[in-house]
C-alpha cells in the first residue's frame, strides 16, 4: 500500500524477536522509551544553528533575569541620572560629552542623551523588561487561546459560532488604533486621579489588552487543529471507553496540540518583542524612564544623527534577540515537525 | 553623525538681545508701502513645513499664534504690527490710517479707513467688512477666537447672551459706522486704554458681509492681504497665491516677494529639522513653518557653521512655567519652598541647553512693555534649584514630605518625559513627596482647568496677546475668571491681586502702566508664588539656502511670512 | 459566488456594526472633552457649552450613535453644515470637514503605499522563494532563507529612520518620503516620493513571503499530482508554474489579502515613521485631536479593509482551488 | 438461543446527516442518508459480519451502535436494556461493556500516550481496579495481544503496524467488553500481517466469549471471521444470513455480484462466472426509489422503482437467511450477462 | 529469443535520508514482454513503486542513488537526460498511480490534464487535444465524457478517477504501461470493472504492462508473470501458473498461506507470517527473509543469517532461498496441506 510507508518509524520499530530472544535487556529497553518529545529534542540537538541561536536567547534571558545582579556588580543603576549629577558629562546641548555616546571604563555604553543614564544598565533592565513583557503574554496568550480553541473546537455548536463571532470582531479591530487611542484612557479610569500610575499597573494592562487581541488567533488556529484531531480514532476510542469531555480535551487532545501551541508560541514570544517596543515607539506602553527596548531605540531614533552609538546598542541588540528567536523557533518547528520541510 | 559630542561649547548660539521692544507709530509709519527689503526680488515660492494644519483660516476663530503666522498673509485687521529688520515692532494702522484715537479715558476709539482696501474679488473693503468682523465674534460659532473686545463692548464676559451677531440683522449699537468718512468708532462699557493693540488681533480681522459663508468661511475665507488662499487639502498642504487687488500702497505692513508660499503638514519638527539639513531639490527654498529645531537636533545645527547660517532665533513671547494650585497648596510657604527647589538648570538642559532659553525669573517676559529683570528666589544664582532653602521653609510650613503631583501633558514634546524624571529628583531631595501623573494631551487643557483637579503643579504656558503686562495679569491671576477652562490654572483669588489688575489695567500711559505691571508681578511671586517660572524660550529654525529675508517673529514666534524672498 | 457575496457582506456589516458601537462606547470612557479643543485658548463654560452644542454631543451617548448611525444611512442634518448625504461619518471635530471627505484625500497615500510596496515584495518576496525552492538545500537556498530570517525581524522604525538617514539625508539616492503629489498629477513625483517607503516595507514583508513560497513550494512540489504531472512528460517549466505554484498559491494570497487588508487599513507606524498623510496618520491625529467622528471612520476604514480583503480572499481562493465551494 | 434475549437488538436503526445549506439564512436542505432502517441481531459470544461497498454505511452502523454517534431513529437495545438515545452518565454502565476497534492503526492511538497508559485509560475512566494493580492487567493484556509486556512504556510509533493494531484490541479487552465492533480491523494491514490479527481477534472472541460486529470489505475475512453475515448496500440489509448459507447461495444478486468480484489467487479452476456491476453505488443524499439497488441491478422492473423490498425470508432460504429483493436469485438463475462498457445503459 | 522490451538489470535505488542509508531497491532483475503483463507483489515497503519510479526516472536525482540499467526498447533510461525522459513519459511509458485523488491535479479540468499529456507528445490542437480527451474518457467508460471532460477530479467518484488517470495514462498510446496498486483503495465490484478495462486495452494495442499489487488474487486475475519482492530484493519469479500452484519460496508460500479464501475451511486458523517486513535502514544480514523463515533452522550453517542467496533464473523461473529443492518439497507439501482452499 503507498501511502502509509513511513521510513522514519521503521528502525525504532520493537520486533517481536528481539524482545522474545532476550527478556533481560528488554527490561531495561523497556523503560527507557523514545517519546515523541525526546525525539523532537534529539532532532534539535543535532541542529547547529537552532542550539547556537537557543545560547544566545538563553543569555538575553539570562541578562534580563540577573539584570539587578549585574547592575550591583557594576555599580551603576539605569535610573540615576549620572550627567545631570556631573556636568562634565554632557555638553552644552546635553548630548554626551565624551566620544562615542560617552563610552568609558565607567560607563561601559555611554550615557544617554538629555539625562545622563548609564546606557549598559539601562539596556540591561530594558531587556528584562520587555522580555517579561512579552514572555508573560506568550504564556498568557497561549494559555487563553488554548483553553478557549480547545474548547470551542471540541464543543462546537453555538459556543463554537458565538466564540467564533467574538474572534472575528476581534481580528477585524484595528489594534494599534485600539493603544494608542484607548489604552491611555483605560488606564487614566483604573488609577485615582492624584496618584502616580504605577509602572505595574502599566505592565499588567500592557499585557492584559496585548492578550485581550493576542489569543483569537491562536484560539482559531487551535480550533481548525481541534476539528481535525477530533475526528481522529483514538478520541472516539477515548469516548467508547466512556471518557468524560473534559478528560478528552485534556489528556486526549491536548498533549497532541503541544506542537502547533510550541510553535505559536515561538512565533509569538518575538514578535510581542516588536510588538511592545513598536508600542512604545508609538509613545504607548512604557515610557520612560521604565528601561524598555522600545523606549530605547523611541528616544534614540531623535538622536541618531548626533549620537548613533545610543541607537547602536538597544537596535542592535533587538535585532539579535529576534533574529536569533525566530531562528530557535525555525529549529523548534523543524524538530517538531520534521515533515514540514524548511 | 558620528558618535559623540564634543566638549561644552559654553555660549549660547542665539542673540543676546530681547528684540520685542515695541512702540507705538505714527501716522507715518501707518502709510504703505512697507519699506523694501535690500536684494529681495519678485517671484518665486515658498514652502513652509509644519506638523499640522492650521487650525483656523476664518479670522474670527483665530487666535494661536501658530495660524497668525499665515494669517498675516491674508488677514488685515484695524491695526497691525510693523517689523524692523532689527526685530523691533511699532504698532501702526493695518487697514486704518493709524492706530486710532483713543477719547473717554480709553472708552471710546475711532479710527478711520484707508483708501483703496480691497479685498480679493475687487470688491472695496468697508468700515462695514470691519465692524462684520468683530459683531462676527459673538457668532456661535466662532468661539475660539479672543474675547477682549466682545466683553468691553458689552460689559460682560458672557457676552452672547447679550447679543446674538450679526445674522439676525442686528448691530451692535455699541459700534458706530460711518461709511462716507470710512470711520467706526467703538463704544466701550469699560475702559480699554490699549484696545489699539488689542484690535491688533486676528481675532479682529475684516471680513466681507456679502461673501460672510458663516461656518465655512473657515475653509474658504476671502483675503484682504497680498496673498490668497489658491488650494488647501486639509492636514496636507496648502497653497497661496498672490492677491491682484491687494495695493502695496495700502500696506505699510508686508512686503510681498514670492509669487506663491506652498505649506506642506505633517512633518513633525525633527522630521523637518532633518529635511531642512538635507535640504535636497526643493527643500531649499522651505522653511520650518512654525515648530522649531527641536532639542534633539540643535547641538547638530548649531555646530555645524553652514547649517547655523541658515537659522533665526528669538525668544518666544511667552513663558513657560508650572502653576501651583493654590486651592490645595494653600500654604504660601510650601509654594516659596517649590519655588527654591525647582530644577530650572537641569530642565533646561534637557531642552538643549543654554540655546534653548533664558531661566525666566518673573511672570512678565522680555518682550513686555516695561519688563525690569527681578529674580525673588534667586534662580539665576542658584537655577540648579536650592533644596537646602527649600527643606527648610518647608518645615517651617510644617510640612516636610508634603506629597505633590506633578502633571503634564504627556504624547506632545518627549522633552516633558525627561524633564519629569529630574523634577522628581529635586522635589526628593527638598522634602517633598513627588507623585507624577501625566495627562494625555488630547484632554491636558480640559484636566488641568477643571477647578477641582487634582493635580498640585501643572505644567503650563503662556503667551500675551499683546506686549502688554495686562494680557498676562488679567487671565493668569484674576480671580473672577476662576471657572471651569479658565487660564487661571493656580485658582489665584486676592483681593488685592483683583484690585490690582483693574486699576492697572485703566492706566493709559504704557511706561506707568509696564512700571505698575512689573511691581505687580514682583509682589505676587514673592508673597503668594502661585507660579514656578521656568523659562523663556528661545526657538530656532531652519531655512533653506535659497530663502532670503528670514526674519524671526517676535509676536508670532516664528518666521516673517512676508518678508520672505527667494535668493536668485 | 453572489449567495456567498451576499451573505458575508451582511456579516461583515454586523461586524462593523459593533466595532462602531465599542469605539462609540469607548471613547465616552474616557475622562475628555472633545470640546475643549474649539473652545479656545479662553475658554469660558458658556462657550464650552456652546461648543458641545455646535458638536452634538450634548445629546445622551444612545442618541448620538442613533445619529450617527442615521447619518450612516440615511444621511442627516447638521445645525451648521446643511445636509450631510448618505453615507455621512459625521464631520471632523476638528477640521470641521465631512470625514468622509478627509478619508477620501488621505486613501490615495494609502493605497498607493499599500500597493506600491506590495507589488514590491510581492515580486521580490515570491520570486526568491521560487528560487530558494528549486534549489532546495543549496547555497542560494540557504542564503534566501537566512536574508528572509532577518529581512523579517527587522522593524520599520528601526531599519526605516536608518535608511531614511543614509539613502536619502547622507548619500542622496532616494529621495525624501513625500506624498504630495498623486499619481494622477505627477507620476514622476509620486514614484520618486514613495520608493523609499516601499523599499524599508518591502525589506520586511518580501521576508515573509520568500519563506512562505519557499515553504509552500517545497510541499506542493512533493504532492503526487506534481508527480504524476512529471509522469506525463511535461517539462519542468510547466510543471512548476501550471502545478507547484498553482497549488501553493492559495496560502500565499490569503497572506497577501491579510497583509493588505491591515496595509490599508493605514499603516501607523510606517507613516509615522516616514511622515506621509494615509489613513494611519489620519487616525493618530484623530485620537490626539478627541474627534470621535474621524476616529470611527477610521476604524471603520481599517476594520473594513480587514473584512473585505478576508472576503476577498476567500473568494480569491474559491477561484484558485476549485475544491473550495462557497458558502 | 434464539429465545433468550440477544446481546445486541437493533431495530429500524437510521442515520441521516443534515445538509446545510439555504439562502440567505443557513438550514437545513437534505440529509445524507447514511443508515437507513437496519434491523439485526448479534447473540451472546456471536460474530456478526457487516460487509458492503465503501459508503454504503457500515462504519455509521458501528458508531451507532457504539453510541458515538446519536441515532435519527430507531431502537438499539443492548441486553434488553434501550440505549438509542442514553446519555453520558446513563451509558457509564454499559461502555465497559462494548468496546471497539478501528481500521487505522496510525490514528487510532494516540501518538503521545505509552502504551501502558493507552491500555490502562479505559481502567481508570472506569474505576477499575483490578487485582495487583492496573500496570499487572496492562501486561496481561499485552501478553494476551502477543506481544512484549515489557513494551508498556514505549510510544506506538515505536511499534509496526500489526503490532499497533494489537494495542488497540488490547485496549478494548481491558475492561473485558461483551461486545466488540470492529471496523474493518485489518484493512489497512499487510496481507502477510492480517492473518496474524485475524488470527488474535479469532482467539479472542472464542477463548473469552466475546460477540463482534466485524465490519470489512473483505468478504474472505468476513467468511473466515463470521458465523453470520450482513451485506449492506447503501444504508440497507440487503442480505443476512448464516456464513455457509450465504456465501453458497446467495439470493441476492448484490451479494452474487460482490461474491463473483473477489479475485481469487487460484490458476487451476476454470474461470469463475463473474457478474459485472456497472457503474458506482448512487450517492446516498438521494438514494434510488423502491429498491435502492436497482440501478445496477440486471434483474430491476417497474416494481423495484416504485416498492422497497421488505428483508424477508424468501422462498427456498433456511431459517435466518433474509433477503431484500423482489426478483431473489436462485441457484439455476440464468448468469447475469456481460454488461456492455457504458454504465450509462443500466443506469 | 529477442531482447525484452523493458530489461531491468541490477537496479540499485538508494536514498539517502536523515537516519542513514535507505537500501529501497537492492539488485533487481527483470524483463517485460510486449503485450504480457508482469506482476510485482510485496508487502508495503518492499521497494515495488520505487522500482518502476526509476523506469520512468522520477526519483529526485540529488538524493538518490541509482545503480544498474534499465532498458527500454533498447535505449538506456537510467543515464538517460532529462530531456529524453521527457519525450519517453507519458508516450512511450506512462503510469497509473494508486491514489488518483492525489495524483490527480486539483486544480486543472480532468479533459485539461488528459489533453495536455497528447499537446505535449503529439502537438496536436488544443481542439483536437481535447476531442482526443473525450474519447479516452469514453474509453475508459465514463458516462457522458463530453460533459465530464470539463469536470475536476473532486466532482468524481473513485472509481471514475481511476478510470481518469487510465484515461491520462492511455492517452499517447503508450507501449509501456505501469500501474502501480491501482485498485488497492477501490470496492471489489470496482476494481473488477478497472481490470477488466486494463485487459481489453492490452488486447486491443498490446501494451507491456507492469502491475504492482500486494493482493495475490488480483495477480491470479491479471498477470501473466510474477516477481514475488522482499525487502527490495526480488525472491521469485515464474509465470502466474508455476508461482501460484508451487510457489518456490517460502515467503511466498507464507503469503498464500495467509490469506483466507471464499470457499477453504474456516475452522482451519490462518497461518500468518510471523513477524513484520524488514527496515531497509538496518535491513537483515544475509536473506532477509531469515527472521521471519519458519525454514531458516533447516539449513545448515547458519547460511541463511550471513549470506545472500542467489537467485538463479532458468527460462523465467527462480527463486532466491538457501533450501534445497528436496528440503523444499518435503516442506512446503506439509505447509500446503494447511492451505485454506
Ligand atoms: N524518497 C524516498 N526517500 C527515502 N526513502 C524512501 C523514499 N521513497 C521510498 N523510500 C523507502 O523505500 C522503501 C520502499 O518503498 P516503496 O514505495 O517502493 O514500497 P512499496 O513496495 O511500493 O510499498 P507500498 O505497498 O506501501 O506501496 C520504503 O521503506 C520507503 O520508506
Ligand atoms: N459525519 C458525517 N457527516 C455527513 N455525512 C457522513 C458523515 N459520516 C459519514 N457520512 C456519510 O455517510 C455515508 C456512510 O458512511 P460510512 O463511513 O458509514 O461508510 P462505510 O461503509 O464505513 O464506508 P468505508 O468502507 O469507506 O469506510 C457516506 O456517504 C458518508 O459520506
Ligand atoms: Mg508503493
Ligand atoms: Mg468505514
Amino acid at each position: 500500500m503507498t501511502p502509509p510507508t513511513p521510513s522514519q518509524a521503521t528502525p525504532l520499530e520493537v520486533t517481536d524477536e528481539d524482545s522474545a530472544a532476550s527478556a533481560k535487556p528488554a527490561t531495561l529497553k523497556g523503560t527507557e522509551s523514545r517519546s515523541p518529545g525526546r525525539l523532537a529534542w534529539t532532532r534539535f540537538k543535532r541542529d547547529r544553528t537552532g542550539v547556537i541561536s537557543a545560547f544566545v536567547v538563553i543569555f538575553f534571558f539570562v541578562a534580563g533575569i540577573c539584570a539587578p545582579l549585574i547592575a550591583k556588580v557594576y555599580g551603576k543603576d539605569p535610573y540615576t541620572t549620572y550627567g545631570q549629577n556631573d556636568p562634565s558629562l554632557l555638553n552644552d546641548f546635553s548630548y554626551p560629552a565624551g566620544p562615542n555616546g560617552g563610552m568609558s571604563g565607567d560607563f561601559w555604553f555611554g550615557i544617554d542623551p538629555q539625562l545622563g543614564r548609564d546606557v549598559f544598565t539601562f539596556l540591561l533592565y530594558a531587556i528584562r523588561n520587555s522580555l517579561l513583557i512579552s514572555a508573560a503574554t506568550t504564556l498568557l496568550v497561549a494559555f487563553f487561546g488554548v483553553v478557549i480553541g480547545l474548547t470551542a473546537g471540541y464543543l462546537g455548536g453555538k459556543t463554537d459560532y458565538f466564540v467564533g463571532r467574538i474572534i472575528d470582531i476581534l481580528l477585524a479591530f484595528p489594534q494599534t488604533l485600539f493603544f494608542i487611542g484607548f489604552w491611555p484612557v483605560m488606564l487614566t479610569i483604573l488609577v485615582s486621579p492624584d496618584e502616580a500610575t504605577p509602572t505595574w499597573l502599566i505592565v499588567v494592562s500592557l499585557i492584559t489588552v496585548m492578550t485581550a487581541f493576542g489569543w483569537a488567533p491562536i484560539a482559531r488556529l487551535l480550533r481548525g487543529e481541534v476539528l481535525a484531531l477530533r475526528e481522529r480514532e483514538f478520541v472516539e476510542a477515548a469516548k467508547v471507553t466512556g471518557a468524560s469531555p473534559a478528560r478528552i480535551i485534556f489528556k486526549e487532545l491536548l498533549p497532541n496540540l503541544w506542537t502547533p501551541i510550541l510553535i505559536q508560541a515561538t512565533l509569538a514570544l518575538p514578535a510581542y518583542v516588536t510588538i511592545e517596543a513598536g508600542l512604545a515607539f508609538l509613545g504607548v506602553g512604557l515610557s520612560d524612564p521604565t528601561p524598555d527596548w522600545g523606549v530605547m531605540v523611541q528616544n534614540a531614533s531623535k538622536f541618531y544623527q548626533g549620537d548613533i552609538t545610543y541607537m547602536l546598542f538597544p537596535g542592535v541588540t533587538m535585532v539579535i534577540f529576534v533574529v536569533a528567536f525566530n531562528l530557535l523557533g525555525d529549529s523548534v518547528r523543524d524538530a517538531l515537525d520534521p515533515k514540514a520541510g524548511r | 553623525s558620528s558618535g559623540g559630542g564634543g566638549g561644552n561649547s559654553g555660549k549660547h548660539a542665539g542673540t543676546d538681545k530681547y528684540t520685542g521692544s515695541v512702540t507705538v507709530g505714527t501716522k507715518e509709519d501707518s502709510t504703505g508701502p512697507a519699506p523694501e527689503i535690500e536684494g529681495a526680488k519678485k517671484g518665486g515660492n515658498i514652502i513652509g513645513i509644519g506638523p499640522s494644519d492650521f487650525s483656523h483660516l476664518d479670522p474670527q476663530r483665530i487666535y494661536y499664534a501658530w495660524n497668525s503666522t499665515v494669517a498675516n498673509l491674508y488677514i488685515r485687521a484695524l491695526t497691525g504690527y510693523k517689523i524692523a529688520s532689527d526685530g523691533s515692532m511699532k504698532l501702526v494702522g493695518d487697514l486704518a490710517t493709524d492706530t486710532g484715537t483713543m477719547a473717554d479715558e480709553g472708552k471710546t476709539w475711532t479710527f478711520t479707513l484707508k483708501d483703496g482696501l480691497k479685498w480679493d474679488d475687487g470688491s472695496e473693503l468697508t468700515v462695514e467688512d470691519v465692524r462684520h468682523g468683530i459683531e462676527r465674534a459673538f457668532a456661535t460659532f466662532t468661539t475660539e477666537g479672543a474675547m477682549y473686545v466682545q466683553s468691553a463692548l458689552v460689559g460682560s464676559s458672557d457676552f452672547r447672551s447679550k447679543y446674538k451677531g450679526p445674522f439676525s440683522n442686528k448691530h451692535l449699537d455699541s459700534i458706530v459706522t460711518d461709511k462716507a468718512k470710512k470711520t467706526i468708532t467703538l463704544k466701550l462699557k469699560v475702559a480699554r486704554p490699549d484696545l489699539n493693540f488689542t484690535l491688533a488681533m486676528h481675532s479682529y480681522g475684516a471680513v466681507p458681509v456679502g461673501h460672510d459663508t458663516k461656518e465655512k468661511y473657515d475653509k474658504d475665507p476671502v483675503s484682504a492681504g497680498p496673498y490668497k488662499i489658491a488650494q488647501h487639502a486639509i492636514d496636507k498642504s496648502m497653497k497661496l497665491v498672490r492677491n491682484p487687488h491687494w495695493d502695496p500702497k495700502t500696506d505699510a505692513i508686508r512686503n510681498a516677494y514670492p509669487d506663491s508660499f506652498t505649506f506642506q503638514f505633517g512633518t513633525e519638527g525633527l522630521a523637518a529639522a532633518d529635511r531642512l539639513i538635507a535640504q535636497s531639490g526643493d527643500d531649499q527654498y522651505a522653511v520650518m513653518a512654525y515648530s522649531g529645531v527641536p532639542a534633539e537636533r540643535l547641538q547638530k545645527v548649531l555646530t555645524d557653521p553652514e547649517l547655523k547660517k541658515r537659522t533665526i532665533n528669538g525668544l518666544l513671547s511667552g513663558l513657560y512655567y508650572y502653576a501651583i494650585n493654590c486651592k490645595r497648596i494653600t500654604d504660601p510657604k510650601v509654594r516659596q519652598a517649590l519655588n527654591y527647589a525647582w530644577p530650572l538648570e537641569q530642565i533646561r538642559r534637557i531642552y538643549g541647553g543654554q540655546s534653548a532659553g533664558d531661566y525666566a525669573t518673573s511672570i512678565i517676559s522680555p518682550d513686555i512693555l516695561g519688563y525690569d529683570h527681578q529674580d525673588v528666589y534667586g534662580k539665576a544664582k542658584k537655577p540648579q534649584g536650592d533644596p537646602e532653602k527649600a527643606k527648610a521653609l518647608l518645615k517651617e510650613a510644617g510640612k516636610v514630605g508634603q506629597k505633590i503631583v506633578y502633571t503634564y501633558p504627556k504624547g506632545g514634546n518627549d522633552a516633558y518625559e525627561k524633564t519629569k524624571v529630574v523634577i522628581v529628583n529635586a522635589l526628593k531631595a527638598a522634602g517633598f513627596d513627588p507623585v507624577v501623573k501625566a495627562v494625555d494631551q488630547g484632554s491636558y487643557y480640559d484636566q488641568v482647568q477643571q477647578i477641582d483637579n487634582n493635580f498640585d503643579v501643572m505644567w503650563f504656558g503662556w503667551s500675551p496677546d499683546w506686549p502688554t503686562g495686562y494680557t498676562v495679569m488679567q487671565p493668569l491671576f484674576d480671580g473672577a475668571t476662576i471657572a471651569n477652562g479658565s487660564n487661571n490654572v493656580s485658582q489665584l483669588n486676592v483681593s488685592w491681586v483683583n484690585d490690582a489688575i483693574k486699576k492697572n489695567a485703566v492706566i493709559t500711559d504704557p511706561k506707568a502702566a509696564g512700571a505698575a505691571w512689573e511691581e505687580l508681578d514682583k509682589k505676587i511671586m514673592t508673597e503668594l508664588a502661585p507660579i514656578i517660572p521656568e523659562t523663556f524660550q528661545r526657538r530656532f529654525y531652519l531655512y533653506g539656502s535659497k530663502v532670503g529675508g528670514a526674519l524671526f517673529d517676535p509676536l508670532f514666534s516664528g518666521f516673517i511670512m512676508y518678508k520672505l524672498h527667494v535668493k536668485a | 459566488m453572489f449567495r456567498f457575496l451576499v451573505r458575508r457582506i451582511l456579516g461583515a456589516a454586523v461586524i462593523l456594526l459593533i466595532i462602531s458601537a465599542i469605539t462609540f462606547l469607548l471613547f465616552y470612557v474616557a475622562p475628555r472633552d472633545p470640546a475643549r479643543v474649539a473652545c479656545g485658548k479662553v475658554c469660558t463654560p458658556q462657550t464650552l457649552a456652546l461648543v458641545k452644542h455646535n458638536l452634538g454631543i450634548d445629546d445622551p451617548l444612545p442618541v448620538q450613535y442613533w445619529h450617527w448611525l442615521e447619518g450612516v444611512f440615511v444621511g442627516r442634518d447638521y445645525a451648521s453644515f446643511g445636509h450631510c448625504n448618505a453615507p455621512c461619518l459625521g464631520y471632523s471635530f476638528q477640521n470641521r470637514v465631512p470625514v468622509l471627505s478627509l478619508i477620501e484625500d488621505r486613501f490615495p497615500t494609502t493605497i498607493s503605499l499599500a500597493l506600491g510596496s506590495a507589488v514590491v515584495f510581492v515580486i521580490f518576496g515570491v520570486g526568491t522563494g521560487m528560487i530558494a525552492a528549486v534549489k532546495q538545500g543549496k547555497a542560494l537556498d540557504k542564503i534566501a532563507s537566512s536574508a528572509s530570517l532577518i529581512g523579517s525581524s527587522l522593524q520599520i522604525y528601526i531599519v526605516g529612520i536608518v535608511a531614511m538617514y543614509y539613502l536619502s539625508d547622507e548619500w542622496g539616492i532616494l529621495d525624501r518620503p513625500n506624498d504630495s503629489s498623486g499619481f494622477t498629477d505627477d507620476p514622476g513625483a509620486w514614484f520618486s516620493g514613495l520608493l523609499l517607503p516601499w523599499f524599508v516595507l518591502a525589506i520586511i514583508f518580501t521576508a515573509n513571503y520568500t519563506r512562505m513560497t519557499r515553504s509552500q513550494l517545497v510541499e506542493t512540489l512533493s504532492e503526487d499530482y506534481v508527480r504524476t504531472a512529471r509522469a506525463k512528460g511535461l517539462s519542468a517549466r510547466t510543471v512548476f508554474f501550471r502545478f507547484a505554484w498553482r497549488g501553493a498559491m492559495g496560502p500565499i494570497v490569503t497572506i497577501l489579502g491579510l497583509d493588505l487588508g491591515s496595509l490599508l487599513g493605514g499603516a501607523v507606524i510606517t507613516e509615522q515613521t516616514f511622515g506621509l498623510h494615509g489613513i494611519g496618520a489620519l487616525s493618530v491625529k484623530a485620537v490626539r485631536d478627541n474627534d470621535l467622528p474621524m476616529l470611527l471612520g477610521v476604524v471603520l476604514v481599517a476594520a473594513g479593509a480587514i473584512v473585505l480583503f478576508n472576503i476577498v480572499v476567500d473568494a480569491v481562493y474559491a477561484l484558485i482551488d476549485p475544491r473550495v465551494r462557497l458558502a | 438461543m434464539s429465545n433468550t434475549t440477544p446481546l445486541l437488538d437493533v431495530s429500524g436503526l437510521t442515520k441521516h446527516f443534515p445538509i446545510k445549506g439555504g439562502f440567505p439564512i443557513r438550514r437545513t436542505v437534505g440529509a445524507v442518508q447514511a443508515v437507513d432502517g437496519l434491523d439485526f441481531q448479534v447473540a451472546e459470544g456471536e460474530s456478526l459480519g457487516l460487509v458492503g461497498e465503501s459508503g454504503c454505511g457500515k462504519s455509521t452502523t458501528g458508531r451507532l451502535i457504539t453510541r458515538l454517534m446519536e441515532p435519527t431513529g430507531g431502537k438499539i437495545t443492548y441486553r434488553g436494556q434501550d440505549i438509542t438515545h442514553a446519555g453520558r452518565k446513563e451509558l457509564a454502565p454499559i461502555r465497559s461493556e462494548i468496546q471497539m476497534i478501528f481500521q487505522d492503526p496510525y490514528a487510532s492511538l494516540n501518538p503521545r500516550q505509552t502504551v501502558g497508559k493507552i491500555i490502562s485509560g479505559p481502567m481508570e475512566i472506569n474505576d477499575i481496579n483490578p487485582e495487583g494493580g492496573r500496570e499487572k492487567r496492562v501486561r496481561e493484556l499485552l501478553e494476551i495481544v502477543g506481544l512484549n509486556p515489557e513494551h508498556f512504556n514505549r510510544f506506538p510509533h515505536e511499534f509496526s503496524g500489526g503490532q499497533r493494531q494489537r494495542i488497540g484490541v488490547a485496549r478494548a479487552l481491558a475492561l473485558q467488553p461483551k461486545l466488540i465492533v470492529a471496523d474493518e480491523p485489518v484493512s489497512a494491514l499487510d496481507v502477510s500481517i492480517q492473518a496474524q490479527v485475524v488470527n488474535l481477534l479469532q482467539k479472542v472472541q472464542r477463548e473469552l466469549g466475546i460477540a463482534f460486529v466485524f465490519i470489512a470489505h473483505d468478504l474472505a475475512i468476513v467468511r473466515h471471521f463470521s458465523q453470520r453475515v450482513a451485506v449492506m448496500y447503501l444504508g440497507k440489509i440487503v442480505e443476512i444470513a448464516d456464513r455457509e448459507d450465504l456465501y453458497e447461495n446467495p439470493r441476492h444478486p448484490y451479494t452474487r455480484a460482490l461474491l463473483s468480484a473477489v479475485p481469487e489467487a487460484t490458476v487451476d479452476e476454470e474461470p469463475r462466472e463473474r457478474i459485472r456491476l456497472a457503474g458506482d453505488v448512487p450517492s446516498p443524499i438521494n438514494p434510488p426509489s423502491g429498491c435502492r439497488f436497482r440501478t445496477r441491478c440486471w434483474k430491476a422492473t417497474e416494481k423495484c422503482a416504485t416498492e422497497a423490498p421488505p428483508l424477508v425470508q424468501v422462498e427456498g432460504n433456511k431459517p435466518g437467511h433474509l433477503t431484500a429483493c423482489h426478483y431473489p436469485e436462485t441457484t439455476e438463475t440464468v448468469p447475469a450477462p456481460r454488461l456492455s462498457k457504458d454504465p450509462e445503459a443500466a443506469a | 529469443m529477442s531482447t525484452p522490451f523493458l530489461s531491468v538489470r541490477d537496479l540499485r535505488v538508494h536514498f539517502s535520508t536523515e537516519d542513514g542509508l535507505v537500501k529501497a531497491v537492492d539488485g533487481l532483475s527483470f524483463d517485460v514482454e510486449k503485450g504480457k503483463t508482469l506482476g510485482i507483489v510485496g508487502e508495503s515497503g518492499s521497494g515495488k513503486s520505487v522500482t518502476n519510479l526509476s523506469i520512468l526516472g522520477l526519483h529526485n536525482r540529488e538524493r538518490t542513488t541509482m545503480d544498474g540499467e534499465i532498458i527500454l526498447d533498447g535505449q538506456e533510461l537510467l543515464t538517460a537526460s532529462e530531456r529524453t525522459l521527457e519525450k519517453l513519459r507519458g508516450n512511450k511509458m506512462s503510469m497509473i498511480f494508486q491514489d488518483a485523488l492525489a495524483s490527480l491535479s486539483p486544480y486543472h479540468t480532468v479533459g485539461v490534464q488528459i489533453a495536455e499529456t497528447y499537446r505535449k507528445h503529439t502537438g496536436a490542437s488544443k481542439r483536437e487535444a481535447r476531442a482526443r480527451a473525450v474519447e479516452m474518457l469514453r474509453r475508459v467508460g465514463i458516462p457522458q465524457p463530453d460533459v465530464r471532460v470539463d469536470e475536476y477530479p473532486h466532482q468524481f467518484s473513485g472509481g471514475m478517477r481511476q478510470r481518469a488517470m487510465i484515461a491520462m495514462a492511455l492517452v499517447c498510446d503508450p507501449e509501456l504501461l505501469i500501474a502501480d496498486e491501482p485498485t488497492t483503495a477501490l470496492d471489489v465490484t470496482v476494481q473488477a470493472q478497472i481490470m477488466d478495462l486494463l485487459k481489453d486495452l492490452q488486447q486491443e494495442f498490446g501494451t507491456a504492462i507492469i502491475f504492482i499489487t500486494h493482493d495475490l488474487g488480483v495477480i491470479a486475475d491479471i498477470a501473466d508473470d510474477v516477481l514475488v519482492m522482499y525487502g527490495g530484493r526480488c525472491v521469485e519469479r515464474g509465470t502466474k501458473k508455476e508461482v501460484l500452484r508451487s510457489p518456490d519460496h517460502p515467503y511466498t508460500l507464507g503469503l498464500m498461506n495467509s490469506m483466507p479464501t471464499l470457499n477453504g475451511s474456516v475452522d482451519v486458523p490462518l497461518t500468518p507470517i510471523p513477524g513484520s517486513p524488514p527496515s531497509l535502514l538496518n535491513p537483515p544480514s544475509g536473506c532477509r527473509f531469515h527472521p521471519r523463515c519458519a525454514f531458516a533452522e533447516k539449513v545448515s550453517g547458519g547460511l541463511c543469517s550471513s549470506d545472500r542467496p542467489t537467485l538463479e533464473v532458468v527460462e523465467g523461473r527462480g527463486s532466491a532461498c538457501h533450501l534445497t529443492q528436496e528440503q523444499k518439497q518435503d516442506l512446503f507439501a506439509d505447509f500446503a496441506a494447511t492451505r485454506h482452499n
